[in-house]
């Protein structure tokens, strides 16, 4: 049961992870105090996830759950969870997240109980995917998250919500549609005798006999329009700008933050180690593709007025980067790959917080109406500066580790794209300065002065934003944080 | 199954037992008697669960045989039995405030020839008895005879029924003609082993039109919706799931396993299933688009239904058949509750339109709960049941290797995660309804819709039932379909 | 414990800054004390490190790990050279002067905690740089300067011109970076290592090919970007929008000759290639005389001095192109001291005349404030390397490399002429003759705490040049003494005194009207036109497809063919249970049909 | 001898159901189906099926034709009003038509059993009553009971269709 | 075609045709009473197949299956017109065309 030699008990963490998130569902929709025990929950479920964390650092990975069966079993669905050094930094980054859009949705909100309900189950379907070793509790998870989000866009988002609501939900839906058929051609390309659902089985067994050339080229084409739509790759981008910046600033920080996230550790789990060939076939097909997401969307970033489909571009746009290290064949790419997945998670999530805020207090996101943030709100200004700096990549923080890494890691295998991911730096900068400029320079705009826009008011405001900061600083001081326990795991990736 | 004391003749003597009664009883007090079918029909579930026989190779002269099948699907259509004659207690006809014993009692003859239909084993005992279901369901759809509509739909089906019967009994005919029997495994070792004769692939193709009208496969749909809405309630549910899961039946018994298992008959009818399936999901999921009233989006929604479990099917291989009984099954959970709601709908605001639902989820959280985890599950949206449906029916055309089939099932799907999300948003996103209705919905509907919903996340997450009912209804099969070898 | 005065001279500015963010910026007495103490203390620290560095192994100080991992070893360490040495002690010595003349600057500006405690994280990376060693490192203290540059430039968040100068100042500086981190990743893939003790052994045996030509020219890039070098040389004026302290230690002392400290870093990689050195050498000859000349039509103080800084950050490049960096040094560090003094003494002119920055409307400071204007006078002839003040000594080092190379020695001298024109201008125009407005009528002297740092640097200026500085900073001097040079630059540069003194003695405004010099060659306007244009309407266009094209045609597209179809496939649904019969009747000819088919064609 | 009966009594059938299927006096379409029905009866006497004959005669001729009529008369259906037959309907009418004639004759054909003739006497019977019903009570007996259920089925339905409600 | 012999494929041309001409009275006909005919026909023709095989093959079994034919064709009809009454009752029309409430 237990990962090697941990204690049983701690073991039962991982369930835990799931379980307490569950629990506030349950009690919120029994009419318990929406946003407090929201709260509560994100807040007690971090206990478990020290325990977890803490065997993994000890021993590498804990599991939960029964044995492997074999897929002759006509339904071999297993309820197995496991954490190690990859998904550890994805649990933290979900965890924080959670906690901290939590923390800026308002307790006032209309029909807060159902907006509580979804920000949690949002996390829950993004927890449970990282932590599900059986391919069907790993899809089924992240698709929760699917309908939350519908609803969170459609009842309390802004601008075209309606649209922006249906077309990420199908969008995605076809994405993951597509990822499932290639999530079947793995399974049953695997030899009768070990067919299996779990994908650290899977995995290995795919290792010892692969698939079979061309079929390995088309399942993993299958498995990158799959994951790449959840990533908003180019050309699958189109639901994301939109969706983040119609959607609600809480959910937005938990799709952009983390959900997006699910595409890119499913690659790393599964279309890496299970069809290296088909991988190392299609990666210039995926250079294309996100030389496409960092040129063509960083010079659509440019063109935006509004601060949130800012917002929406640039975050997608930083995909390219991420994907540029999942190519780049070293394990130097891989591990900046993931540091700067978990570095983007935050500055995304920091920086739709800080527009949500700079909605609330301004009545706008229209880069036009805002400006003198600084002077009326220097807090706000400072995070507002934390979340662009991250995002253009500046030295210490998270994002910027990340990228020196994908860089140093790819360069040998395409230097040329790794130039163009240099210049999309320069792009975003480009953007985020312009944006920050006319939101918080200059003299106070109408917008400020008749909404009385006030700065983050005390502890209770201010700590979500703090805790996403403080994490973007320490990943980016110390990156071997995530890249001491990844380390093993990534290594594993590559080997034959 | 044990001679007299099988479901079908239990079922016909308690619709005759409750007609009896009705005309014995006087007037005043017959409130009992809807209770009494409830009661019986429950026996009578609890019978075909528990009690039935084991699997014998034939009964009944060589007509019926008693197999995995026919003991899988007798309860099934018991339970919807069950569910018709509790919506019959509850729908409103006329002024009649006890429902008449007629029409509580004519599902129990339907049913009988339900359960015929899922052991026949020749062609004429299938013949008698879908017309025995058929007629009775002309006539439920028509009984509620001071509403045009229901008369229209009772007509409408008539005419097409007929249509299909005659079909049916010419393709009976000239099975005669190519084969001399309509004994399955008469057939079997007739045309075992040499090219199918063209007179016998007309037959079976004339046949074929009988089924394909039973689980209305496009071009053989078109009365489906009409016939839904026009249909009293608990009538369109019997129509929607019991005579569209007999078709299936029959399809799997005579396609699958029985008279047609021929790799001469599969060559020509596997492109011919699939594409009529390809079609069916295409039209079924994009004609639902527009629709407003909720029984006859839900027509169209079980013909999308119907075209996914085609596609599984028409792969004609064993998991195809495993897929179709599940899904038949994940149909029957999924929609009932549904049908349920539709008809305290219509109590509560007298027709059945899309914005009745507007707002409900803050008039009725547990309703528009329960309702939306069973839209969602039959949209196929993981963890819900219907997601594993959906799953075998892709893992199926994935081993088939039928791209085309592939591609448009899950377009479709998408598609159709777009109409199944559409009273979703009606009950959550739009604002509340602007006419509060004067009653509610009573609270049972609020237990029976999260139980549904529950069910629906809980065989979604571990299906093993519905797998252990899939392996059962198709493990003991060609055994008994040879007795004489 | 001393062997971690390194890190204590790293991380007192880097505690300050936190602190005063975090915690202090309530009080800003505090906030200044704090800061200002923390830089006192990382130069106390520096001296120390200074003269004990040079006892070995005192200073053998363990590197903090950073990312470690797959051929990448790219840590914290400290390169504990004669050259850092000395460096971290002239930038941390500059700062506390600097530091100082803030406190009274900034006196009444309610914000000024937020000023101490981004001047502290100017310190702390510009310290970084300097003492970091490998070029990731490097790189992102480089980075953090630039941040900590765009901060300081932006001070004023209500001034509009501030904020757009601090944009422009970091994209261009983002612009240059872009070539570095690629020239580093060449140098990385090239010699396996990024840290520069590493490079000399390492280079022995590199075939000299366009690819190391390109390392060279890439890293070139981040220099052109931090050191303001032609094309990027943009920035630096407009950067003048800060507060003057930031100028003078930011603009003028220490950070944009980052780029030649750098460059001497990277001095072994450089020279693999003949080609990268002569580019170098040559922008840093063109960029002498170019801004010279533009300084001559200049009316603002402040950007006068910065376009002087330009010209003699450029003689530093140029000597590191021509391979004597220790020349390069030894103007680094006079350019500091009287660059500083001069840029304090603008600050103080402009304190006094109420932020007053156009020379045109002072005139006659001399009598109201004869120390400043001694203090600029000394600055001045620094700067135009006037004998014996140690502008002179360091200039005539690096013309002396120009012996060989008449191009770049005529470039550099006719700049020295200029040089000489256009800071005489400035001393006639502001300092003598009437005050030409009612703020320079009542200009007065600073408080002691402007004072004391000019006189500090003004000394300094004097004096430095008497110090073989070059020697102490391990580097000797290539070249020997062609005397030629020596007399012709001197000459050029007290012949560029009287053309000035002709036309700008007692002049009430300028008689020379030259609109190419006045708009600086038109070289914004021209990024202006050709980049920023077209890159925002390639922007809009690309904008516009995805809205129009992608998310409008393609995906809202396919919905709305969805329900077209379904409204089509509805009306087939015509209540006609003829037409439905007739469907029927067609589906199973089609059917028999396709059986007959399946039929015969077997 | 069966030629000419068959010829006749073919074309016998074919015309009155063309004619019930073109006149439009519901009452004439009756009396035509009628013809057609004794017609059939005919040919199965032809083909040895007297039972069935018979059958046909009492329950078709007899039982349903008087239904239909009385339902006639009950409701008295009017002449039914003559379609606007557009060409296009007529000429797509004409062609479906012919193909399908055209199709079944020639599929009628094609069977490889069917050249094969038999002559008045030689069957092999199966068309007595006693036969038939030994069939029907033996091996067929369950169907049996099932058609008395769907007997059964219908007359109930009829009469809750029909039936007065109760003023 | 030998029009001397009478074969079986005589008489299924028959039926088939028959068919077909029932088929059109479906298609064609307004009158609910006329369609409900047209079906007996249909189902007819298919009785004269199956009489025609059982005696072509000798087998006694179509004939059982033409005498529940027939059973099941009375039945259908009796409810069919039953319905139709009920309509006219409503309707006051045996037309089919006038029985489109429930479309689209």
């Amino acid at each position: 049961m237990a990962g090697r030699g941990s204690p049983m008990i701690l073991s039962y963490s991982l369930p835990c992870l799931l379980g307490l998130p569950l629990l506030g569902v349950v009690a919120i929709a029994l009419g318990a105090p929406a946003r407090r025990t929201a709260l509560w929950v994100s807040v007690l479920n971090c206990v478990p996830a020290f325990l977890a964390f803490g065997v993994v650092l000890r021993q590498g990975e804990i599991l939960f759950g029964p044995e492997v069966t074999s897929i002759r079993e006509v339904f071999p669905v297993q309820f197995r969870l496991a954490m190690d050094g990859l998904s550890l930094p994805l649990v933290l980054l979900t965890l924080v997240v959670t906690l901290s859009a939590v923390g800026v949705a308002r307790a006032e909100v209309k029909r807060a109980k159902e907006y509580f309900l979804c920000l949690l189950l949002i996390g829950l379907g993004a927890l449970g995917a990282f932590l599900s070793v059986d391919l069907f509790y790993f899809f089924s998870f992240h698709e929760v998250a699917l309908i939350p989000s519908f609803l969170l866009i459609g009842i309390w988002g802004q601008g075209d919500r309606t649209g922006a609501a249906w077309r990420m939900t199908l969008y995605l839906m076809l994405g993951s549609l597509i990822l499932l058929l290639g999530l079947i051609g793995l399974v049953w390309s695997a030899p009768e005798t070990a067919r299996t659902l779990d994908w650290r089985v899977l995995s290995e067994t795919l290792r010892a006999n692969p698939i079979r050339a061309e079929n390995q080229f088309w399942l993993a084409g299958l498995l990158l329009v799959g994951f790449g739509t959840l990533v908003s790759l180019v050309p699958f981008h189109s639901w994301a700008p939109g969706g983040y910046a119609s959607a609600p600033a809480p959910a937005a920080m938990l799709h952009a933050g983390v959900l997006k996230k699910f595409g890119l550790y499913g690659l790393l789990r599964l279309a890496l180690p299970m069809t290296p060939l088909g991988w190392k076939e299609i990666s210039w097909i995926i250079g294309v593709m996100l030389a496409a997401n960092i040129l063509y969307l960083g010079f659509a970033s440019l063109a935006q007025r509004d601060f949130r489909w800012l917002l929406g571009f640039s975050s997608a746009m930083h995909m390219g980067t991420v994907f540029l290290g999942l190519i780049g064949g070293t394990v130097l790419g891989l591990g900046g790959a993931l540091v700067l997945m978990v570095g983007h998670g935050f500055s995304a999530a920091l920086g739709f917080a800080v527009a949500g805020e700079i909605g609330n207090r301004t009545g706008t996101t229209w880069m036009q109406d805002l400006g003198g943030l600084a002077q009326r709100a220097p807090k706000l200004w400072f995070y507002l500066l934390v979340a662009g700096m991250a995002s253009i990549g500046l030295p210490g923080m998270a994002n910027f580790a990340g990228e020196i890494m994908i860089f140093f890691g790819a360069w040998s295998a395409h230097p040329v794209l790794v130039g163009i991911g240099a210049w999309g730096v320069v792009l975003s900068s480009i953007a985020m300065l312009r944006a920050i400029r006319g939101i918080s320079t200059g003299a106070c705009t109408a917008a400020l002065v008749t909404h009385q826009t006030a700065d983050l008011n005390g502890v209770k405001e201010v700590w979500p934003f703090a805790l996403l900061t403080f994490f973007l600083f320490a990943i980016g001081f110390i990156p071997n944080l995530i890249l001491g326990p990844a380390r093993p795991v990534l290594e594993r990736i590559l080997q034959p | 199954m044990s001679g007299w004391f099988c479901p079908e003749v239990l079922l016909v003597l308690a619709g005759v037992a409750l007609i009896l009664a009705d005309s014995l009883v006087a007037d005043g007090r017959k409130g009992w008697l809807p209770k009494l079918a409830l009661v019986i029909s429950f026996a009578l579930l609890g019978w075909t669960f528990w009690g039935a026989g084991q699997p014998m190779p034939t009964s009944w002269g060589n007509l019926f045989v008693t197999d995995g099948l026919s003991l899988v699907f007798q309860p099934f259509f018991v339970l919807c039995l069950v569910g018709v004659t509790f919506m019959s207690v509850r729908y409103p006809m006329g002024k009649e405030e006890v429902v008449r014993a007629e029409f509580l009692a004519l599902p129990f003859f339907s049913t009988a020839g339900l359960c015929l239909l899922a052991s026949a084993r020749d062609f004429l005992a299938i013949f008698v008895a879908l017309e025995l279901v058929a007629i009775s369901l002309y006539l439920l759809a028509a009984f509620h005879r001071s509403r045009a509509a229901s008369l229209e739909a009772g007509m409408k089906l008539l005419v097409m029924g007929g249509l299909s019967t005659g079909f049916l009994v010419m393709g009976i005919a000239w099975l005669y003609a190519a084969t001399g029997s309509t004994d399955f495994s008469k057939i079997l070792l007739d045309q075992a082993g040499r090219p199918a004769s063209l007179a016998f692939l007309l037959a079976v193709g004339l046949i074929l039109t009988g089924l394909a009208f039973k689980i209305a496969a496009v071009p053989f749909h078109a009365w489906a919706p009409d016939v839904y809405e026009g249909a009293p309630t608990p009538i369109t549910s019997f129509l929607a799931i019991a005579s569209k899961a007999a078709g299936f039946v029959l399809l799997l018994r005579v396609f699958g396993l029985g008279a047609f298992a021929l790799d001469s008959v599969a060559v020509v009818f596997r492109p011919v299933l699939l594409t009529l399936g390809i079609a069916t999901v295409t039209l079924g999921t994009l004609a639902a688009l527009p629709q407003r009233n909720l029984k006859r989006y839900l027509a169209y929604s079980g013909i999308a239904h119907a075209g996914y479990m085609l596609l599984a099917f028409g792969t004609l291989g064993e998991a195809g058949m495993g897929t179709l009984v599940g899904y038949l099954w994940v149909y029957l959970l999924s929609s009932f509750p549904v049908f349920i709601f539709i008809l305290e709908m219509e109590r509560v605001h007298g027709s059945a339109d899309l914005r009745h639902l507007d707002g409900l989820g803050q008039r009725d959280p547990g309703v528009a709960l329960g309702l939306a985890l069973c839209f969602l599950s039959m949209a196929g949206l993981p963890p819900l049941l219907g997601f594993s449906a959906k799953l075998s029916v892709f893992t199926t055309l994935w081993n088939a290797g039928e791209v085309p089939g592939l591609v448009v099932g899950v377009v479709m799907a998408v598609v159709g995660l777009g109409f199944y999300l559409m009273p979703i948003r009606a009950m959550y996103w739009e604002r509340e309804a602007d006419s509060i209705p004067a009653q509610r919905f009573p609270s049972f509907l609020v237990w029976i819709l999260l139980l549904a919903g529950f069910f629906q996340l809980l065989l979604g997450l571990q299906p093993r039932p519905l797998v252990r009912l899939v392996e059962r209804s198709l493990a003991p099969t060609s055994s008994s379909l040879f007795p004489e070898k | 414990m001393l062997a971690y005065t390194p890190y204590l001279i790293l991380l007192l500015p880097l505690l300050a800054a936190v602190s005063i963010r975090f915690f202090l910026h309530p009080f800003p007495r505090v906030s200044v004390a704090v800061s200002t103490f923390a830089c006192l203390g990382s130069f106390l620290g520096s001296l120390v490190f200074l003269v004990l560095g040079s006892g070995e192994g005192v200073f053998a100080v363990p590197s903090l790990p950073w990312i470690e991992w797959a051929g990448l070893r790219a840590n914290f360490g400290i390169l504990g050279d004669p050259l850092a040495r000395g460096m971290a002690t002239l930038v941390s010595g500059v700062a506390f002067l600097v530091h100082l003349f803030s406190i009274a600057y900034l006196e009444k500006d309610p914000s000024r905690s937020r000023f101490f405690a981004e001047l502290s994280l100017f310190v702390f990376a510009m310290l970084g740089i300097v003492l970091a060693d490998n070029l990731v490192s490097m790189f992102i203290f480089w980075e953090l300067v630039g941040l900590s540059s765009y901060l300081l430039i932006g001070f004023w968040v209500e001034k509009p011109a501030a904020g757009a100068a601090a944009n422009k100042a970091f994209l261009v500086n983002r612009v240059g970076d872009f070539g570095f981190i690629l020239g580093i990743l060449g140098a990385w893939a090239l010699l396996g290592t990024v840290h520069f003790a590493d490079f000399p052994a390492r280079v022995i045996g590199v075939v000299p090919g366009w690819a190391v030509t390109a390392i060279g020219l890439g890293l070139f890039c981040g220099c052109l970007g931090k050191s303001a070098q032609f094309p990027l040389h943009v920035w630096l004026p407009d950067s003048m929008e800060g507060p003057t302290p930031v100028s003078s230690l930011l603009h003028a002392a220490t950070m944009v000759v980052a780029g030649v400290y750098m460059l001497i870093r990277i001095l072994p990689i450089l020279e693999l290639s003949q080609t990268t050195m002569m580019t170098i050498a040559w922008v840093g000859g063109l960029m002498t005389l170019f801004p010279a000349l533009i300084a001559c039509q200049q009316n603002d103080l402040k950007r006068i001095l910065a376009y002087s800084t330009l010209s003699e950050i450029a003689y530093m490049v140029m000597a590191v192109g021509l391979g004597v960096p220790g020349s390069a040094m030894y103007h680094l560090t006079t350019h500091a001291f009287f660059k500083c003094l001069l840029f304090l003494a603008a600050g103080s002119v402009i304190h006094g005349c109420h932020e007053e920055q156009n020379i045109w409307k002072m005139g006659g400071l001399m009598k109201r404030m004869p120390f400043t204007a001694f203090v600029f006078l000394v600055g001045s002839l620094a700067l135009c390397g006037i004998p014996p003040i140690s502008g002179f000594w360091s200039k005539d080092a690096i013309f002396a490399a120009t012996a060989h190379y008449p191009g770049l020695a005529a470039l550099s001298m006719v700049a020295g002429f200029f040089t000489s024109f256009f800071m005489l201008r400035v001393i006639l125009v502001a300092f003598t003759g009437e005050p030409k407005n009612e703020a320079a009528r009542h200009a007065h002297e600073g408080p002691f705490l402007m004072i004391a740092p000019m006189a500090v640097l003004a000394l300094l200026s004097l004096v430095a040049g008497l110090f073989p500085i070059e020697k102490f900073l391990g580097q000797t001097h290539q070249g020997g003494h062609a005397a030629w040079t020596l007399w012709i630059s001197l000459i050029l540069a007290l012949a560029g005194f009287i053309p000035a003194y002709q036309l700008y003695r007692n002049a009430p405004h300028d008689p020379l009207h030259l609109l190419l010099l006045q708009n600086k060659f038109y070289v914004d306007e021209f990024y202006q036109r050709a980049l920023v244009r077209t890159q925002d309407s390639f922007a809009k266009l690309v904008d516009a497809f995805e809205g129009w094209v992608v998310r409008g045609f393609l995906v809202r597209g396919s919905g709305v063919v969805a329900r077209a179809s379904g409204q089509g496939l509805r009306l087939v649904q015509c209540g006609q249970v003829q037409v439905y019969a007739a469907v029927f009747i067609l589906g199973v000819f089609f059917l028999i049909g396709w059986l007959w088919r399946g039929g015969v064609l077997r | 001898m069966e030629a000419v009966s068959f010829w006749i009594l073919a074309s016998g059938l074919l015309i009155s159901a063309t004619a019930l299927v073109a006149f439009r006096n519901p009452v004439t379409n009756a009396v035509c189906l009628v013809v057609a029905l004794v017609m059939q009866a005919a040919l199965f006497i032809t083909l040895e099926a007297f039972f069935l004959a018979a059958v046909q005669v009492i329950v078709y001729a007899g039982a349903v034709m008087v239904l239909f009529l009385f339902v006639i008369m009950l409701l008295d259906v009017k002449e039914e009003a003559r379609r606007k037959a557009s060409w296009a309907k007529v000429v797509a009418v004409v062609g479906v038509g012919g193909g399908a004639v055209f199709g079944a004759t020639k599929i009628a054909t094609l069977f490889p059993f069917a050249e094969k003739t038999l002559h008045w006497g030689e069957g092999k019977g199966g068309g007595s009553a006693a036969e038939l019903g030994k069939l029907l009570f033996t091996s067929y007996s369950p169907l049996f009971l099932a058609t008395g259920v769907l007997l059964l089925v219908a007359t109930v339905g009829v009469v809750v269709l029909c039936r007065r409600d109760p003023q | 075609m030998n029009f001397g012999e009478i074969t079986l494929s005589h008489y299924l041309a028959l039926s088939s045709l028959l068919f077909l001409i029932g088929l059109a009275g479906v298609i064609l006909r307004r009158s609910l009473l006329i369609i409900m005919m047209s079906l007996e026909l249909l189902l007819n023709a298919a009785n004269l197949a199956l009489v025609a095989v059982g005696r072509f093959q000798g087998l006694p079994d179509p004939q059982v299956a033409v005498f529940f034919v027939i059973t099941v064709a009375a039945a259908e009809v009796s409810l069919g017109l039953a319905i139709l009454v009920a309509i006219f009752r409503i309707r006051k029309t045996t037309a089919a065309d006038q029985l489109a409430s429930l479309r689209f």
